[in-house]
């Protein structure tokens, strides 16, 4: 276990794994995007309130799960690297982010069009609403530190810092945004057990499953990117691309 | 009492007093912006006593935010820091009392002012003695925020930096701003606690990453 | 009084100082030589702990050092009297203050704002610190640059009287001298 | 190294002494104990709620909603299905504003006249997700 951690963190053989690995995942992915998706589009019962309208659910909630659990793995990578100075950490953050973004937009792109048929408008200032919109915010605002400094390794240093504050906070944000407006459903899905139909859940749940093996797929195309930008002048990836040749 | 500390707060102290800008930049900013609020709105009293609150806490977190993005900014093109870190005194001291002197020439006069455009907002009088004690709470908090941000892009000093760090501000925000709204309310006291210990749980975390961040420039 | 064991840096990966060893004992003088960009300052900088991420060893008998930099420490809207009066190095009395300005022509300036000096007169402020410090180590990166010859000298002698204290100094600079004892060539 | 040490104390100690500090204030707010909402029972119980910005919370009664027809005024009753309390709003009301829905008013009570002057109406979402037909065999048990 130790050992294959240690390979993990080291760039070429993580390169190489990727670089096996990508294609399976990637299919898999799609695959189990489109069986929840379509699962839950075509064949799932609309709801006794909001009619077919909700069936947005089944994109909304994944990429609003998935865009918070990236901020936290990036929490984690943040202290790995502050503490053992591991580079693989910072690659991983500096590749997560813009992802973490993307879905955060998405999910909030989809939360406005499910809003327009049951709230009756695109954007309501609500608890949930404003704190994704913040985490939208704090993704943009750690990639624009990106190219904020001459060196690599204060990059990384200045990214793990604010990821790490960023971290610490969210969770006041999001309770004080709840201070400050109480009202909005609560978590659908709890691990006591959930208040959504079965035939209902299952769906959203592959479908959930999917986004996260995607972004697993497309984090670790984006990680292999900055490898080799950073590893550029490094033999091994000479080899590599003389391999291909 | 002539030790580095001391000295520390004395020098700041009279760099910030001997240029007007530094001292009079953030009242400035502040009274123009409370000014262009009913400009915008109308004056309509009633209106602006209910957005009284936000638009004095809105206003004072830009203008602090802004006024401490260069706290460490001079230090480290002068060369003080180079001298600070062969000191091998305490960083951690070095910083809070650089932040404190920052916090006192250009955050307490705006706490001062605020309570009279409170009234030029028509905010009841109980409100603004609220909105005192929330700023007192809260202003410190917002001076670490800059100062971080101020860290963080020593060499660049852009406004990325303080861009980063305003979302970061809005518990402080969102709690003060309550806290004034319910100023008759049992509540009140709930709110003022928790933006009090969001001070205290603030000091210590944002001062080392503050330092973390002069640090990446020292590598 | 310094030990330099094995000491790497280096900046974006390229490296600067490459397997540097050497000691310095006390009451030495060492002339740091190098063409520009060999890592002179760096060097400096390292052993006055203002860098840290090097590898290596370093061994300092001291923690009193005193460092004199490219960009110098001093602030351009105090006066020169508020820049002596608040240095942290030293708590200068009236008397040794009027000596040391008087030393190096500086009475008249006393009272003016930091920033209406031209850089030479900038760095005798500087070097009246040097003169007022009493440390066990001095770095000094480039302390003759921007003086005239009687400055140079001023500061030559003054080099050897901090030796004759028992006082290491490393300086750096461009021009031959022959006061120091030893020549460390990057 | 001695130096180096005493930094650390000082580091460690205003560290804990901050963050007991925070402790300290989290405790105090968390023994305050406060209400986010009321509910109509709260305000037709004795004891009086003097407070400017109340909100009480409760269903929509039935057959309670009586809009005015050349203004936007609205007068219902809430109910906690044990007291109501009759409320009066002036102004545009969410889509989701219905009878026998959860509903959020914020405003102050009048306890000369018995009823609650809204500011503001909060319509509470439903955060069940049912389908139709599992709902309707649900409201034909019941």
């Amino acid at each position: 276990m130790r050992q294959f951690f240690s390979q993990l963190i080291s760039f070429p053989y993580f390169f190489k794994l990727a670089q096996l690995s990508f294609p399976y995942i990637f299919v898999i992915s799609i695959f189990v995007i489109l069986l929840g998706v379509s699962w839950g589009v075509f064949f799932s019962p609309s709801d006794a309130t909001q009619g077919d309208v909700y069936r947005i659910i089944y994109i909304h909630v994944p990429a609003a799960s998935v865009a918070q659990s990236i901020y936290y793995t990036m929490v984690v990578a943040s202290i790995t690297y502050l503490i053992w100075r591991i580079k693989m950490a910072s690659v991983f953050m500096i590749s997560m982010a813009p992802l973490g973004a993307l879905f955060t937009f998405l999910a909030l792109f989809t939360g406005a069009v499910w809003g327009q048929p049951t709230w009756g408008t695109w954007w309501v200032w609500d608890a949930r609403l404003t704190s994704t919109l913040i985490l939208l915010i704090l993704y943009l605002a750690i990639i624009s530190l990106f190219s904020s400094f001459d060196r690599r390794d204060s990059t990384d240093q200045a990214v793990s810092i604010i990821v790490l504050i960023g971290g610490i906070n969210l969770p006041i944000i999001k309770l004080s945004v709840e201070w400050w407006n109480t009202l909005h459903q609560s978590a659908s899905i709890t691990l006591s057990g959930s208040s959504i139909d079965n035939e209902m859940l299952i769906p959203l749940l592959i479908s959930i499953l999917g986004f996260y093996i995607y972004v697993t797929a497309i984090g670790m195309r984006r990680m292999q990117i900055e490898i080799i930008k950073r590893e550029i002048t490094h033999n091994w990836v000479k080899t590599i691309f003389q391999e291909k040749r | 009492m002539r030790n580095f500390y001391f000295k520390t707060f004395q020098r700041d102290s009279r760099v910030y007093l001997s240029r007007s800008s530094s001292f009079l930049g953030p009242i400035v900013f502040f009274l123009i912006t409370i000014t262009l609020y009913p400009i915008a709105f109308g004056s309509d009293e009633e209106q602006l006593a209910e957005l009284a609150a936000g638009i004095i806490w809105i206003s004072i977190l830009l203008a602090n935010l802004l006024s401490h993005q260069f706290i460490f900014n001079e230090d480290y093109k002068d060369g003080s820091l180079d001298l600070v870190l062969t000191s091998g005194k305490s960083l951690f001291l070095w910083a809070s009392i650089k932040i404190f002197v920052n916090w006192y020439f250009s955050s307490l006069p705006l706490i001062f002012i605020s309570i009279f455009t409170s009234f030029m907002l028509y905010l009841p009088f109980d409100a603004a003695l609220i909105l005192a004690i929330t700023l007192f709470l809260g202003t410190p908090i917002l001076s670490m925020f800059g100062a971080l941000a101020g860290a963080l892009t020593l060499e660049r000093g852009n406004i990325v930096g303080s861009s980063i760090v305003i979302p970061l501000c809005l518990p402080a925000l969102i709690l003060g701003i309550l806290a004034i709204q319910s100023y008759k309310n049992e509540e009140l006291f709930f709110y003022i606690f928790l933006l009090a210990a969001f001070l205290f749980f603030s000091i210590p975390i944002l001062i080392a990453s503050c330092l973390g961040a002069i640090k990446l420039h020292f590598e | 009084m310094i030990k330099v064991e094995h000491l790497f840096y280096s900046f974006n990966d390229l490296p600067l100082l490459e397997d540097l060893n050497f000691e310095v004992k006390s009451s030495e003088i060492i002339h740091l030589k190098g063409v520009n960009g060999s890592g002179k300052s760096t060097l400096l900088k390292i052993l006055s702990g203002i860098l840290n991420n090097f590898q290596g060893k370093i061994l300092l008998s001291t923690d009193n050092v005193f460092f004199l930099g490219h960009n110098l420490g001093l602030k351009d809207s105090l006066t020169v009297n508020d820049n002596l009066l608040l240095d942290y190095r030293f708590n200068a009395e009236a008397e040794s203050l009027d000596e040391a300005c008087n030393i190096f022509d500086l009475n008249s300036l006393r009272d003016s704002k930091l920033f209406s000096l031209s850089q030479g007169q900038k760095k005798k402020v500087s070097l009246v610190q040097f003169f007022l410090s009493k440390c066990d180590l001095f770095l000094l990166d480039e302390p003759f640059a921007n003086l005239d010859k009687k400055g140079i000298e001023l500061i030559e002698n003054m080099i050897i009287d901090r030796q004759n204290q028992g006082a290491s100094i490393i300086f750096t600079s461009h021009e031959e001298h022959n006061i120091s004892s030893r020549e460390l060539i990057l | 190294m001695r130096k180096q040490r005493r930094n650390r104390i000082i580091f460690v100690s205003s560290f804990i002494f901050s963050l007991s500090l925070a402790s300290v204030f989290i405790i105090l707010a968390m023994n305050e104990n406060i209400d986010f909402y009321y509910t109509p029972s709260d305000l037709t119980s004795s004891k009086i709620i003097n407070k400017e910005n109340l909100r009480i919370g409760g269903l929509v009664q039935e057959d309670s909603i009586e809009s005015s027809q050349d203004s936007l005024e609205t007068n219902f009753l809430i109910t906690d299905l044990e007291n109501t309390v009759k409320v009066n709003y002036v102004g545009i009301l969410p889509n989701l504003f219905k009878e026998k829905s959860g509903v959020i008013a914020r405003g102050y009570f009048d306890y000369s006249k018995g009823i609650f002057y809204a500011k503001e109406i909060l319509a509470k979402h439903d955060e069940n997700y049912i389908p139709k037909e599992v709902k309707k065999a649900l409201v034909n048990d019941s």
